[in-house]
């Protein structure tokens, strides 16, 4: 049709896609699920480090951690915002994550074991969500485009002032610098897990690449990730957790070792240590906040019919 | 000239402790936007306590920061009005267990906020310049606090049958705590005799009247405020301060001397 | 009536009077109002110390704490039992204390703020308890009196205990000596009012004493408390809070301050510090119990159903 | 000859951490007799933990006691079945918080009581006396435990459309706890190699013998044991275990080198 033609050539010159446009249905699918679960995994992500809140070690701790997890929330207001723009209610979304039908990021799955854990959230988890996201900055879709852009910079804050929490642990006492060594640990595998599949097991990006939608590949991503994280590590004092890892003089690559996909893949389908619990919690706060919203309703409607009444 | 040091440590600890309870309720609010507003009300009532117990530090000097004041106290030790220190549900005893209630988190923090929007509007001229200078700051936050809690007091209250018997419940609950805003610890003595701090019986009119209005509007009855007259402030508190710091300061305490 | 000669007979032989037997109905009355009532302050009096057990220091108080808190549980079983000879159901009797018809000791309706406060309502409270229970082993009711034999003996284990608990805690660290005498400084007070009312203002103590359900008057029994307890303070090496405290020589008592009855009227009117949440926790575990009792009584029927179905 | 110290403490730390979150029914069960009952099981469940510490501290010298065992050492030292320390609910998040369910305390106490009762009857004859002694000390009281959450498990199973649901909940959430029964840690095979400890396997079909009787006998479907396998033993916690170990260790924490 002409109105795929004209949507093609948007793409191929690399123009953004804006709601009011034609746009293929697979297209706005695809977006709608991938934005949607970039969404619910800022919400969900909002457990693992919020367990953290009541307590942080020191207030100034506390308050940056708690600013962090309020700006996650942020970013699932945006990105919620974003996926509405084409023609799905938050409703509909929230019903999708409630029922198990919609995904979020895998990496939420993990629990938080100790404080140290918020520090490599910030330093690893969001350094590989800022690798995955960079990217989307110059999607096709403008909404979605606009919203990545705000959102990366605010996790690249949080990398960094993840990364500076780490340093101070790691300058402190010898509890604090295993304990900060035992995060790495738990962390460094399924935080490379985080770019997805390996390519030649990742059917669906090819068009999503034509689209606009994903820039890089996972392996080449994850690739980077590596690259830029195994001198931060050296500099914090830490290793990872990969006898296999080596740097490749002649490409000038971090080489590391193999990832068990298995268990990704268990955990993906719901068998992590905390799928049930996360979800559950999600759940429980929906349904117990239903009166809540039910009331807010109730009197936007009062309200409203008080100055229909009062202007006739 | 400095206000006692116990005054100060009344103001941070009731801030610090209201802070740390609305923050429990990050990821676990009723709707995404509530999430966000009680952490960002959490965030300021954090930064209040933080500048507070510099202040107060600065001023009991021997190693002494924001952080050996808030992480190494006992619950008698602390200040704060009971109110704040109080779960976010009905009465029962510290080993209760029961969902977190919103009518009783908004309730609350709407009972502290108008009381605070008035404290610190006298505290400006606080002989105490530090705090003068904390007051201010801290009264354009609270402004905001009262004006999310009124919203949501008048929503709820004016909203279904549900919502208006919780919150109805909510104040019967929490009314008889603010009995302790008007009853005066020695270091208020104090502290109003030198002119740093503020004789909360000038502000009860203005207090009393926002409480009226806002209930009025919420097609609430106001209960009485009577029966037992909360000690916090002396650090006479409930059962259930210390369960709050047993948790605020286990890792603190679990590394003593360590940096974050 | 001759039942009543034969009863005022068996009264001022200081006999027993049995279930069986034929009493009068205020005697009854009475005896119900008095034994609920025990019993209902042992099952309240669970949650004040209860309030520590997942705290104790130490395993080994962890496990005496808890010991004791499971004998006030027994304690509460034995007197409900008691009470039933006469007449009533339990769930009549739990049903006063939940609506707020039936009383418990006002004692309990004091917070335990720290560590020491369990130790202090051993040896202060459990203390006047006893002194207030030893006559009602003379009880002129059999079932009570029985009870309260049993009970006294583990009560003055508890005491004991106590003491001990705080006479290590006075050996430990300064910390550990004030959180004791801040700890007496409260409860001080609200135990000499323990003992109820003043003689002069306690009107139905005649017909109690006459139907020897009650033995000694309320102001004797505090002075024997007093006089038992001052040199165990001393002793402990902490102070009563009472400036007004003195030996008289002459008559071989300690002489007290007044006490504060307004104050002791509030709380038993519903206005101290935690009526609200004690009579709520216990109703809270009721209702939320009623699922499980409901399923014991519906298996039990069906297992009489099926037991009946083989025998036939 | 010693069992290993690390065996030991996952012993101890089972009965502490499952002894602490009985306890916290104390006051607020379903019915008075049930208050007195799990109570008497965690006074049990401490005893024996006491007893497994008191051998391990003799045995690690160096000022160890039983106390400083229970209260100073941080989560992931901590060797007990993730399954021992789950709160009284369903699966949710450490910091959300639900009212405590009997059905999930009865689930629990029967899987664990199962197990330790086949586990203790196998432990009287490990090479290490002191552990047999405990184990034949223990084995009574399990018995009990056995029994009473057997009970329970079949009362509640098979009685209203209610407390069957319940039940059936509670052990689709926790069975798959109990896949850690089955594997093996380090200190667990270290124990088995010199005849101090039990080979689980060993005790594996009469647990799954009583399992599948009682759930026949309560009229419940036994789930599934699936997914994710738990590591707690070897320190690999849920986020639940801090929060019971802040509050736990809270006081004595407080007051370091006290006695008490």
């Amino acid at each position: 049709s002409a109105e795929q033609v004209a949507f093609d050539e948007k793409i191929d010159a690399d123009r953004k896609v804006e709601p009011q446009d034609w746009m293929p249905e697979a297209y706005r699918k695809t977006l709608v699920r991938q934005i949607s679960q970039h969404a619910h995994s800022e919400i969900i992500g909002m457990q693992p480090e919020g367990n953290w809140i009541s307590r942080a070690p020191s207030l100034k701790r506390k308050a940056i951690l708690l600013a962090k997890v309020q700006d996650e929330g942020g970013h699932g207001l945006y990105l919620y915002s974003a996926a509405e723009t084409l023609g799905v209610s938050r409703d509909q979304l929230l019903d999708g994550l409630h029922t198990g039908k919609a995904k979020y990021s895998s990496i939420f799955n993990y629990p938080t074991l100790t404080w140290a854990d918020v520090g490599v959230i910030g330093w690893l988890v969001d350094g590989a969500a800022i690798m995955n996201q960079i990217p989307i900055c110059r999607c096709s879709y403008g909404p979605y485009a606009r919203a990545m852009i705000r959102i990366c910079k605010e996790e690249s804050f949080h990398q960094r002032q993840g990364f500076e929490s780490l340093m101070t642990q790691m300058r402190g006492t010898q509890a604090q610098r295993d304990m900060v060594q035992d995060a790495v640990n738990r962390w460094w595998w399924p935080v490379l897990a985080m770019f997805g599949p390996p390519d030649k097991d990742s059917p669906n990006s090819a068009t999503s690449m034509r689209w606009g939608i994903k820039r890089i590949s996972n392996d080449d991503l994850r690739q980077k990730f590596v690259d830029a994280t195994i001198p931060q590590a050296e500099i914090l004092g830490v290793t990872v957790p990969d006898p296999d890892l080596k740097f490749n003089e002649a490409t000038g690559h971090w080489e590391y070792g193999a990832i068990d996909w298995d268990d990704f893949w268990a955990v993906v389908n719901g068998n992590g240590p905390c799928n049930k619990e996360r979800l559950a919690t999600r759940v429980k706060a929906h349904e117990q906040g239903q009166w809540v919203r039910d009331a807010a309703l109730a009197h936007a409607r009062k309200q409203k019919a008080r100055q229909m009444k009062e202007a006739a | 000239m400095k206000a006692p040091v116990e005054y100060l440590l009344h103001l941070a600890d009731n801030a610090l402790i209201l802070g740390q309870r609305n923050a429990e309720w990050t990821g676990h609010g009723p709707v995404l936007e509530e999430d966000i507003a009680l952490a960002n009300i959490s965030l300021d009532l954090i930064g209040q306590a933080r500048l507070l117990y510099q202040h107060a530090a600065s001023i009991l000097g021997n190693g002494a920061t924001e952080d050996t004041l808030a992480y190494f106290r006992d619950s008698h030790e602390f200040r704060n009005h009971t109110l704040v220190e109080l779960p976010h549900h009905g009465p029962l005893a510290g080993t209760a267990i029961a969902d977190r209630d919103y009518a009783t988190t908004i309730a609350r923090n709407f009972l502290y906020s108008a009381f605070m929007l008035l404290l610190w509007e006298a505290l400006q001229s606080s002989k105490d310049e530090q705090l003068a200078a904390i007051a201010a700051k801290s009264l354009k936050e609270t402004r905001y606090h009262l004006r999310h809690a009124r919203d949501w007091v008048i929503r709820l209250g004016d909203g279904t049958a549900e919502s208006q018997r919780r919150m109805q419940a909510a104040f019967e609950h929490l009314l008889p705590y603010t009995q302790e805003f008007w009853t005066a610890s020695p270091h208020e003595e104090q502290a109003v005799r030198d002119g740093t701090g503020v004789d909360t019986a000038s502000i009860r009119e203005a207090w009393e009247a926002e409480v009226d209005e806002t209930l009025r509007e919420a097609t609430l009855v106001r209960p009485d405020a009577k029966g037992y007259v909360p000690r916090g402030k002396v650090g006479l508190h409930s059962e259930h301060l210390s369960y709050v710091l047993a948790e605020m300061q286990s890792l603190a305490r679990q590394h003593p001397g360590a940096t974050w």
